[in-house]
């Protein structure tokens, strides 16, 4: 079983991104299990989702303490948020950052960087001050996950799941999913 | 089942006439038949007939309501002779 | 003279000379045997439907004391999703602490989501199924056992809860009030609810002889003269147009509200020991500006 | 059959729309709040034939539920917490009335302080109401049970109400594939419903909700019961028809592993799929564990549960509740259950995650580390324990 868990403040749409990514998952054959953290965050307050995927049925029902991927959709939050907790040593994290993965340390974890915010906003996704970005960080991941070969879901999956998921602008989420997949730098 | 009740006004088996300390008696030479006393009997225990209104001592529990809006003073309250 | 078939059948065991009873059958007679009929808990509930026995020979469902409106408009609901609302009435009846107090909250959801349902308030001016505690019907000066007359006290010190501007207010089709001895004003009000196409209230005054300390013979004319001396003045009122709000019955000349005090025991502190002038006359005011409002 | 993403609201909620209610009135309360929500859009676009009565309380919500049920159609609704609490007095008007209405609860803990996460002392507070009770541990239980709910409620031998709960969070908002059957298989599986005494009708006028003076109260009280005896049968013919038709088995209650068992957990809801995966590795560490899910708790499986701890040398009942002042519900039944047995296990409750504090594998360790040392010491010391929490009072 892989378990990634998603940073991002509320609104951004971390938990539409893990539910994605769950059904991208899904697609490809395996159990999954997706979730808020549980709480009564409002708009702008960091929150966390996460995501169980396995070849067997997922029958564990507590939070997540040691994922194997982390995503950060907002780089601010580093610095309000323990967003390595528990972290796996052969884990990765992604983080969306104009900045390249050496500015960041996470120990033996590898670091992932995409500027999924330039990426959203090319697409015209969100605005300046809001820009949404879930899904062009997916297409990162795929790319992430391919390469560290931990709660691996292809691009092609994940794309499927992002034409489905997205409530508005399909294409152009689609678009950036695909950019993304191969602006990420590791 | 659910202590439904299917019987529609069964309560007739409950003859609330023993309540009553003073009965109602019709002075029929001065009743008009205009049934106002049937109208305003909270038992509906006066029912209007052709020749009048007729008293049913099963369920009349005597309030006097009757008597007392009898435009002709034509009901009287008795005791109730046990 | 036909016999008619009563809807609420005799040997219930409302008390003798019952306001409420008569308000009942009198609603009955003009809505008819296509009615449904919800009843929070009270004095009417318990006295009618004591198991094994019914005194209603139209469908009848009591649910507990403080949610008529909603069970009602559950029932209206089904009747619409089962194809059968057209031709049945739906006829809410509950006393004034079902429905000044504790069923406020459940009517006015029922009221505001516009079910179709005339909402019958039999008021008796207390919790007269617990054995006349105050509610907030009860009008000014009244003794209850919770708002007793004392060196401190003048009984009950607040005024009665205006609630049929309240129901008004919810904008709904048709309010009114009635009394039990203006029968043919009150059953005609009946059927104008029934007929309204949404949610209806007709607030009833219904003089108890046990709470209101009056003998049993009097209900009806204690009733008239809440009218009479425009204690209880008779309107209606449309689409919530309170400023058009019309009277129904108007007394040819106002009597003095003591006549409607006198009678009543529960008043009785403001004649014995000694006469409390100034109580008698702050009430004949409240009652003159309320009718100069009205007109009458 | 089709395999969807659903979180737990959603399954609930699709699981009641298969079975095609007519009302449902229902008031909004985190966590539950997706399923009107989402039974709200389902009537909206027409997938629904049902009146959405948006009630002001969820007093009121369960009062419209008894109006309508009583006058003859199928009704829902769902709710949590405070919500569930508020509807109390009205429970028991509904099972009292035989009404067969069915309820979704989201497992959450009840104020103060005010704490929207998972326990089950929200339902558990209801256990005395006349309602029938399933947990679901997951999604596809929450579908499943409410299918089965209305079938097992509705069946002349029952008319009995039934709440079917997933726990807050860790289901109402946690996504999983979910096996939807199809409307047809559904209605294969649950006829439509047509009410056996309760009918408001002006052709057929009958009273319901009469007052019960002492000469008959009892005999109303004691034929709920015997109707609650009367559904264990009840629910056990429902589920096997439901296993021959959806291919999916349920219990009353769950053993998991208890071949050998030397030590026995039981659990209700979401935290049993945990426990099972830790008793797994436990097993093949070599300790004699297994596990008992309690799906339905009310009725109270007693003579299942009997037989299957009748083996075990200690059982731990976990308890997502407290019954303050004296231990969990679960514990309270499971031990009252053993108690004229001649030769009973060692009985032990622990009590976990109030209010969503997370049942961790951890937490599940200790309770079984504790439960041998029961064994190893042939007594028990203190039945009641509460597991990850500080013993600092703030």
């Amino acid at each position: 079983m892989e378990e990634v868990r998603f940073h991002g403040r509320g609104g951004q749409g971390a938990v539409t991104a893990a539910n994605i990514l769950a059904t991208a998952a899904f697609k490809e054959g395996k159990y999954v299990q997706s979730f808020p953290m549980f709480g009564t965050e409002r708009r702008g307050a960091p929150v966390a989702a996460f995501v169980r995927m396995s070849d067997k049925p997922i029958r564990v029902r507590f939070q997540v303490y040691e994922p194997d991927i982390v995503v950060v959709l907002d780089p601010g939050l580093l610095e309000a948020v323990d967003v390595g907790a528990g972290l796996r040593k052969d884990g990765g994290i992604l983080i969306n950052t104009e900045e390249s993965p050496e500015e960041f340390s996470f120990g033996e974890v590898r670091v992932a960087t995409v500027d999924a915010t330039k990426i959203a906003l090319e697409h015209g996704l969100g605005s300046k001050a809001a820009p949404i970005v879930n899904t062009a960080i997916l297409g990162a991941y795929a790319k992430v996950s391919e390469e560290l070969n931990i709660g691996k879901v292809s691009l092609a999956s994940i794309v499927e799941a992002v034409r489905e998921g997205a409530p508005a602008k399909k294409e152009e989420n689609v678009a950036a999913t695909k950019e993304a997949y191969g602006r990420v730098v590791l | 089942m659910g202590a439904i009740i299917d019987e529609p006004g069964s309560s007739v088996r409950y003859k609330t006439g023993s309540w009553r300390v003073q009965r109602p008696v019709i002075n029929s030479e001065k009743c008009t038949k205009c049934f106002i006393c049937a109208k305003y009997c909270p038992d509906g225990a006066i029912n209007p007939t052709k020749d009048g209104p007729v008293v049913d001592y099963d369920y009349c529990k005597g309030c006097g309501i009757c008597a007392n809006e009898c435009p002709m003073k034509a009901i009287e309250m008795v005791p109730e002779v046990k | 003279m036909k016999e008619e078939k009563q809807l609420l059948a005799p040997g219930h065991r409302m008390c003798a000379g019952c306001g409420v009873a008569l308000s009942a059958r009198l609603c009955l007679e003009a809505a008819g045997e296509k009615t449904i009929v919800v009843v929070p808990t009270g004095c009417m509930e318990v006295t009618t439907s004591q198991y094994p026995e019914t005194a209603w020979r139209v469908p009848f469902i009591h649910v507990a004391f403080e949610n008529a409106a909603a069970a009602a408009s559950g029932v209206d609901a089904a009747l619409k999703m089962m194809g059968k609302r057209e031709g049945v009435n739906i006829v809410a009846m509950g006393g004034d602490g079902g429905t000044f107090d504790i069923g406020l909250q459940a009517l006015s959801g029922m009221f505001e989501r516009g079910h179709r349902v005339t909402y019958v308030c039999n008021d008796n001016e207390a919790y007269m199924n617990t054995g006349i505690q105050r509610s907030s019907a009860t009008p000014y000066a009244a003794w209850t056992t919770t708002s007793p007359p004392g060196k401190k006290s003048i009984g009950e010190f607040r005024e009665k809860k205006p609630i049929g501007y309240i129901a008004a207010a919810h904008g709904i089709p048709y309010v009114a009030t009635a009394t039990i001895a203006y029968f043919a004003d009150y059953q005609k009000k009946v059927k104008k609810a029934l007929s309204a196409d949404g949610p209806a209230f007709i607030h009833v005054l219904t003089p108890c002889p046990v709470g209101w300390r009056f003998p049993p013979d009097r209900t009806v004319e204690v009733s008239r003269l809440a009218v009479q001396t425009g204690v209880f003045p008779l309107w209606e009122v449309r689409d919530g147009d309170i400023e058009n709000l019309r009277i129904t019955v108007k007394p040819p000349e106002r009597k003095p509200v003591e006549e409607y005090l006198a009678v009543q025991g529960r008043f009785s502190h403001l004649f014995k020991p000694e006469k409390q002038q100034d109580v008698i006359d702050r009430i004949q005011k409240m009652v003159d500006e309320k009718c100069e409002r009205y007109g009458i | 059959m089709a395999k969807m993403i659903l979180e737990g609201n959603q399954a609930l909620a699709v699981g009641a729309k298969l079975c095609r209610p007519k009302v449902i009135a229902s008031y909004p309360i985190t966590p539950s709040t997706h399923i009107p929500e989402m039974l709200s859009e389902f009537v909206a676009n027409g997938e629904l034939d049902a009146d959405f009565i948006n009630v002001e309380s969820e007093h009121s919500a369960i009062s419209a539920c008894i109006g309508a049920q009583a006058t003859g159609v199928r009704t829902f609704t769902a709710t949590a917490s405070q919500g569930l609490a508020l509807m109390h007095e009205i429970l028991y008007v509904a099972s009292g009335m035989r009404l067969p209405i069915v309820m979704g609860v989201a497992n959450r803990s009840l104020s103060a302080p005010i704490n929207i996460w998972c326990d089950h002392s929200d339902t558990m507070a209801e256990r005395d109401s006349g309602w029938m009770q399933f947990y679901s541990e997951n999604n596809q239980e929450a579908l499943d049970l409410v299918i089965q709910a209305y079938r097992i409620a509705e069946d002349e031998r029952v008319l009995l109400p039934a709440m079917v709960t997933i726990d807050a969070y860790t289901l109402t908002h946690t996504f999983e594939p979910v096996d939807v059957p199809s409307q047809k298989e559904v209605d294969e599986f649950l006829p439509p419903y047509k009410p056996v005494y309760a009918i408001l009708d002006p052709e057929r006028p009958i009273t319901q909700g009469s007052f019960g003076t002492p000469e008959y109260f009892m005999e109303f009280k004691y034929s709920q019961q015997k109707a609650m005896e009367r559904a264990k049968e009840v629910i056990d013919e429902v589920f096997r028809e439901f296993e021959e038709k959806f291919g999916r088995k349920y219990g009353k209650i769950e053993p998991y592993r208890t071949e050998g068992a030397d030590v026995i957990l039981v659990t209700l809801g979401s935290m049993s799929g945990t426990g099972k995966e830790v008793v797994d590795q436990l097993r093949e560490e070599g300790a004699k564990v297994g596990l008992i899910k309690v799906t339905v708790f009310r009725p109270f499986p007693a003579e299942e549960l009997r037989e299957a701890v009748r083996r075990a040398k200690v059982v731990a009942v976990i308890d997502r509740d407290i019954s303050l002042g004296f231990s969990g519900a679960v514990f309270a039944n499971v031990s009252a259950s053993l108690i004229n047995e001649e030769k009973r296990p060692l009985l032990a409750n622990f009590i976990v995650g109030l209010g969503g504090r997370d049942v961790r594998p951890e937490d599940f360790r200790e309770i079984v580390d504790k439960s041998f040392r029961i064994l190893e010491a042939g007594r028990v010391e203190k039945p009641v324990e509460w597991i990850n929490v500080s013993g600092e009072v703030p």
